[in-house]
């Protein structure tokens, strides 16, 4: 045993202790931690915007370099702080509008070819893609295996029509494999949470406790 | 009867003290295991390998303090395999909260490699063999911009040094000078780096993901879009065991030493998940 | 022309974000560049006066109101206000007008982020493993055909990625890949072309302004 | 051997069949050079690239590992250029016959991607054409949901035992489109908690969120009559901390002991706290949500669950908003669409010879 003498582990080790009383019941020392947590990272994100963006990318070309076209940006950004003038508060539509203007537009192709176009290719009954498994004559089996996988997962979430007759044996094949999918979420949640907590307990008894290396 | 009465009434102190348990002991003895590597991390590994020379790997650490543990063995495990085999390496965050993070990572690995070195030509230089960007503000515009020109926006890298002054950024232009784009995310960044720097630049990327996402990333997997696929603290030791195995490096197995906890926790969890069945099955035969 | 002049903004800057997918000239491809290195830039860097500004509100609110707890918006206001000092006049390496050591004790905005930041958030998330656990006892059962198939695949899962799963029998972990390379593509696939539909529509509603609710409350 | 091994190194055969062309479906500014690899490729250290604007002075542009055929140069559009590929060894430098003149430019038009429009176009005249005719006031038809018929037997369990309803919309902000079909079918059941006069407790984490929801349940109330039965505290803001939030909605399960709780909107992990906390007092439980990842627990700790775009079909069909209902049944021939086409294409890759997938790329 080898406990820490710097202040600042024992700080975080504290704080940690702090969130971990919330498996106990909801309490004054977690309650504090949380509030601190949310506080520190907006002061750590407005430290950041301060010296990474606004000063080089703008404030400096602005001011110093005397860009003064550079006034643009900076007048539809602070239109952001209209937001809290109730009488003008309608001003923040424009800064809005146009980033998620530009945000929706290009998200739309990009949409259309890596969530739909390719997913239909991997998904297509070709010899090419057969090889794709590297699973010799098996691959054909997995191709055949996904193809009707996504077909019946399509039709569970086809709503045009109740789901009797072939739609209705699609729809419960489909369910299945969206079960076996969840499933696999769950299992590999499990070890993700897990994880977590050895990072912490390796902390705890690490640094601050010094029992482990 | 008594037994099943007791079984399914267990409070859940106990089962949280029980897990505490399993955790903790094999964390006092640490012994790193050994797992077999699957092909999603083993594609991953040669992705990088095979970085042809006069193209660099972009690292991008997105992950928040909040999933550290599972994804920062990933990060260090890639650094080193990129430092030892000389590829060139940048590495940047999307986002603020990471960017302690990516780099603590980045100045851990560069000493281990510059403590190592005997000459000038072994050691990690900044600027010839690295360059931090940093973060700059708007993910999905940085990924749009590097495709034209990455000095463009990155003007500056995070120690303030105008990045076309680098040495390493004349010859690293746009996507057309990276072999690889490693994203390591708690959350869908790589799907985003697909949707933007790979449908419009052919960006190649390969994703580090926590477990809580993995089933959602496989599909971009079977298509090709990641060229490879880590997931959680599993995934980061079949890293481990890959660099160790081809590259001799020999440094602390992060992930690899979790392992004994990560098992003993999951036999908690299961035995829990079979126990409450058996008594939910019990209760319901006896009504 | 409180409506109008948004809606307008967002059908032009859309448009401007569909064309250079398709149109590679030098021209419209510059364009597109200039627009985002310095305008849009600085717009998101911008947008974070809003995501502070309502949560100070919140937490001002809270205090003026006495409102339960309202001790606690007074621990994050001030946690807040001290990190953004140390951070902005104490700079990012240091090297600010504000000293960040006293003695051998520094206080600079990397230690507080290493050493508040990263414990805080880091745990939080570990929680989460307690509450599986107690979950697992409690709630996961198998009271239907779907709960039964979920729990049956993620039993395979989670042995096949311990090494545990390998002792047991090799085939183990390559089955639990097997899981998730067919059947869990499938299905995921299927939900992810359903929800790519419904993000393409939304897309579509906000560029040519029939969805309007991002305009939200602020007169006509 | 030596010998040998010399003739080996003389004999360095150079690439051949240079060829440079303008880069396609590009903005100019660059040409590609392809060459059939040396025949002595194995020994190689490397290729180099040599151009010349004249024919005569060639310089050194680039070099590429071996094994690589391929190429692309950075040029000045509108000039001619001409290229040498060189096999390198240690020193031996051989190099190729030049290459025919070239010149770069920019192109329109990317066809590459002109698959992208053709699908954009396709499935925006779907839900374009449907959202219109919805407006203008056609009906169309929703398959009944399993969860959504579960609300009536529901809210009746919580008049008959005189315990609460917990409605729980999630951690989302008003963006979110599962906030959104969240408010909608919250609608829905404040309208039954008020023809039963059951209680509602309805605790949120985003304001705004909160200010939209209280106008929801009043106005549910005032429409069927019982504008008087609205209790104003029943709809309240609690913290905007995740898991400040998910503490007190436990803390609600536990006292209040609601007979029913709905947990539907845009969840992250503070969905298993909720589920696990719910299940353990009894209460039935109906879920929606979006979000892959939180799905899972949901299905195993909750009675009903709506997955993914049930969740917006539900929201569509309990709320008869025209513009939902649209987008619904444009999706519907969206994924309609895109079966026909699997099944097609595949017909097409396994009978034909037709290189199928490149229309896929």
């Amino acid at each position: 045993m080898n406990i820490s003498s710097d202040p600042w582990i024992w700080i975080s080790a504290l704080l940690s202790l702090a969130i971990f009383s919330f498996l106990y019941r909801d309490n004054p020392f977690y309650k504090f931690a949380e509030h601190i947590f949310v506080g520190v990272a907006n002061g750590w994100a407005v430290t950041f915007y301060w010296h990474n963006i606004l000063v080089p990318s703008l404030f400096d070309p602005l001011f110093r370099q005397g860009q003064i076209l550079y006034i643009i940006p900076f007048i539809i950004g602070m239109l952001y702080l209209t937001r809290f003038i109730p009488r003008v508060s309608w001003l923040v539509r424009i800064p809005i509008g146009i980033y998620m203007g530009y945000y929706v537009g290009v998200s739309i192709p990009a949409t259309i070819q890596a969530l739909i176009i390719k997913q239909a290719q991997g998904t297509i009954l070709t010899p090419e893609n057969f090889q794709t498994w590297h699973a010799g004559n098996m691959g054909i089996v997995w191709s055949v295996i996904l193809f009707i996988g996504v077909l019946c997962t399509l039709s569970y979430f086809y709503f045009s029509k109740e789901h009797r007759g072939i739609l209705g044996t699609a729809s419960r094949i489909g369910i299945i494999f969206v079960m076996i999918g969840f499933g696999a979420a769950f299992g590999y949640t499990v070890m993700a949470r897990i994880s977590l907590l050895i990072g912490r307990l390796q902390f705890l008894l690490g640094p601050w406790l010094g029992i482990i290396q | 009867m008594k037994i099943i009465e007791i079984l399914t009434k267990i409070d859940r102190r106990i089962i949280y003290l029980i897990l505490l348990i399993a955790v903790i002991v094999p964390l006092l003895f640490p012994s790193p295991e050994k797992v077999r590597v699957m092909p999603p991390v083993e594609k991953f590994y040669y992705a990088i390998d095979k970085i042809p020379e006069e193209k660099a790997l972009i690292v991008d650490f997105d992950y928040a303090p909040q999933t550290a543990p599972e994804l920062d063995p990933m990060g260090f495990a890639i650094l080193r395999h990129a430092f030892k085999k000389r590829i060139k390496v940048l590495v940047l965050s999307l986002y603020v909260q990471p960017l302690g993070l990516a780099r603590n990572a980045l100045t851990q690995v560069v000493a281990e490699f510059n403590s190592a070195a005997q000459t000038n030509a072994d050691s990690i230089i900044y600027g010839r063999d690295y360059v931090f960007l940093g973060w700059q503000v708007g993910p999905i515009l940085a990924m749009l911009s590097m495709g034209e020109s990455i000095t463009n926006f990155y003007k500056v890298d995070y120690y303030g040094n105008k990045t076309d002054t680098l040495p390493l950024m004349k010859q690293i232009k746009n996507y057309n000078n990276v072999g690889l784009l490693a994203s390591l995310s708690g959350s869908d960044i790589p799907k985003y780096w697909v949707m933007y720097a790979q449908n419009r630049f052919g960006l190649k990327v390969g994703a580090g993901v926590t477990a809580v996402s993995a089933s959602e990333f496989y599909p971009y997997l079977q298509t090709g879009q990641f060229s490879g696929l880590m997931i959680g603290m599993r995934g980061a030791a079949e890293y481990e065991e890959m660099i160790e195995k081809n590259l001799n490096i020999k440094s602390r197995k992060k992930a690899s030493e979790s392992l004994p906890a990560l098992t003993y926790a999951h036999l908690v969890m299961i035995i829990f998940i079979v126990i409450g069945n058996i008594g939910y099955f019990i209760k319901r035969r006896k009504k | 022309m409180k409506r109008t002049i948004p809606l307008f903004l967002v059908f032009i800057f859309g448009i401007m974000g569909i064309i250079p997918f398709i149109i590679p000239n030098p021209i419209v491809q510059g364009t597109d560049e200039f627009v985002r290195n310095n305008l849009l830039k600085i717009l998101a860097a911008f947008a974070l006066i809003l995501g502070l500004g309502s949560l100070l509100k919140v937490h001002m609110d809270k205090i003026r109101r006495r409102r339960q707890n309202w001790g606690y918006s007074w621990v994050l206001i001030i946690s807040f206000i001290i990190t953004s000092i140390i951070g902005l006049f104490g700079g990012v390496a240091g090297t600010g007008i504000l000293p960040t050591t006293i003695g051998s004790f520094s206080f600079d905005v990397w230690t507080i982020y290493f050493n508040v930041e990263v414990p805080l958030g880091s745990t939080m998330f570990a929680l989460l493993a307690f509450f599986m656990a107690s979950a697992a006892y409690r709630a996961f059962r198998a009271r239907s055909t779907e709960a039964t198939l979920l729990l049956a695949s993620a039993f395979i899962v989670m042995l096949g990625v311990l090494p545990l799963g390998e002792r047991i029998s090799p085939h183990l972990p390559s089955f639990a890949q097997w899981i998730m390379e067919v059947p869990n593509v499938a299905g995921q696939r299927g939900i992810l072309l359903g929800v790519a539909l419904g993000a393409l529509a939304t897309a579509l509603k906000i560029i040519l302004g029939i969805e309007r609710s991002w305009l939200g409350g602020g007169g006509e | 051997m030596t010998l040998f091994f010399l003739i080996g190194i003389f004999a360095l055969a150079p690439p051949t069949a240079v060829r440079a062309y303008d880069t396609p479906d590009d903005g100019g500014g660059a040409v590609t050079i392809e060459w059939q690899l040396s025949p002595d490729d194995a020994q190689l250290d490397k290729y180099e690239i040599y151009r010349s604007e004249d024919g005569v002075d060639y310089e050194k542009v680039g070099f590429i590992g071996a094994g690589r055929s391929r190429y692309e140069d950075e040029t000045e559009d509108g000039k001619n250029y001409f290229y040498k590929i060189v096999a390198l060894m240690n020193t031996m430098r051989i190099f190729s016959q030049p290459s025919q003149p070239v010149m770069s430019s920019a192109q329109w038009i990317n066809r590459k991607k002109l698959n992208i429009f053709v699908a954009l176009f396709i499935f925006g005249t779907f839900i374009l054409y449907f959202t219109y005719y919805a407006r203008r006031g056609k009906e169309f038809f929703i398959r009944k949901i399993a969860g959504l018929q579960a609300i009536d037997d529901a809210v009746g369990r919580a008049t008959e035992m005189g315990k609460p309803i917990l409605y729980c919309p999630g951690i989302g902000y008003i963006e979110e489109i599962a906030t959104i079909a969240s408010l909608n079918i919250l609608g829905e059941v404040a309208k039954k908690c008020a023809q039963y006069d059951t209680k509602l407790i309805n605790p949120h984490l985003d304001p705004i969120v909160f200010t939209v929801a209280r106008e929801i349940v009043k106005e549910s109330y005032t429409k069927v009559g019982r504008p008087d039965a609205f209790d104003p505290e029943s709809v309240y803001y609690i913290t905007d901390l995740q898991f400040a939030y998910a503490a007190a909605v436990d803390g609600i399960m536990v006292r209040e002991r609601p007979a029913t709780n709905f947990l539907i909107g845009w969840f992250r992990a503070e969905s298993l706290i909720l589920a696990e906390t719910g299940a353990s007092t009894g209460a039935v439980q109906i879920a929606g949500t979006d979000q892959v990842s939180q799905l899972p627990f949901f299905v195993t700790a909750c009675d009903y669950t709506l997955i993914g775009e049930e969740l917006y079909a539900a929201s569509a069909y309990i709320s008869k908003e025209p513009l939902l209902l649209g987008a619904i049944k444009g999706e519907d021939w969206g994924k309609l669409i895109i079966g026909v086409v699997l099944i097609a294409a595949s017909l097409i890759g396994l009978l034909t010879k037709f290189p199928v997938l490149n229309l896929f790329r």
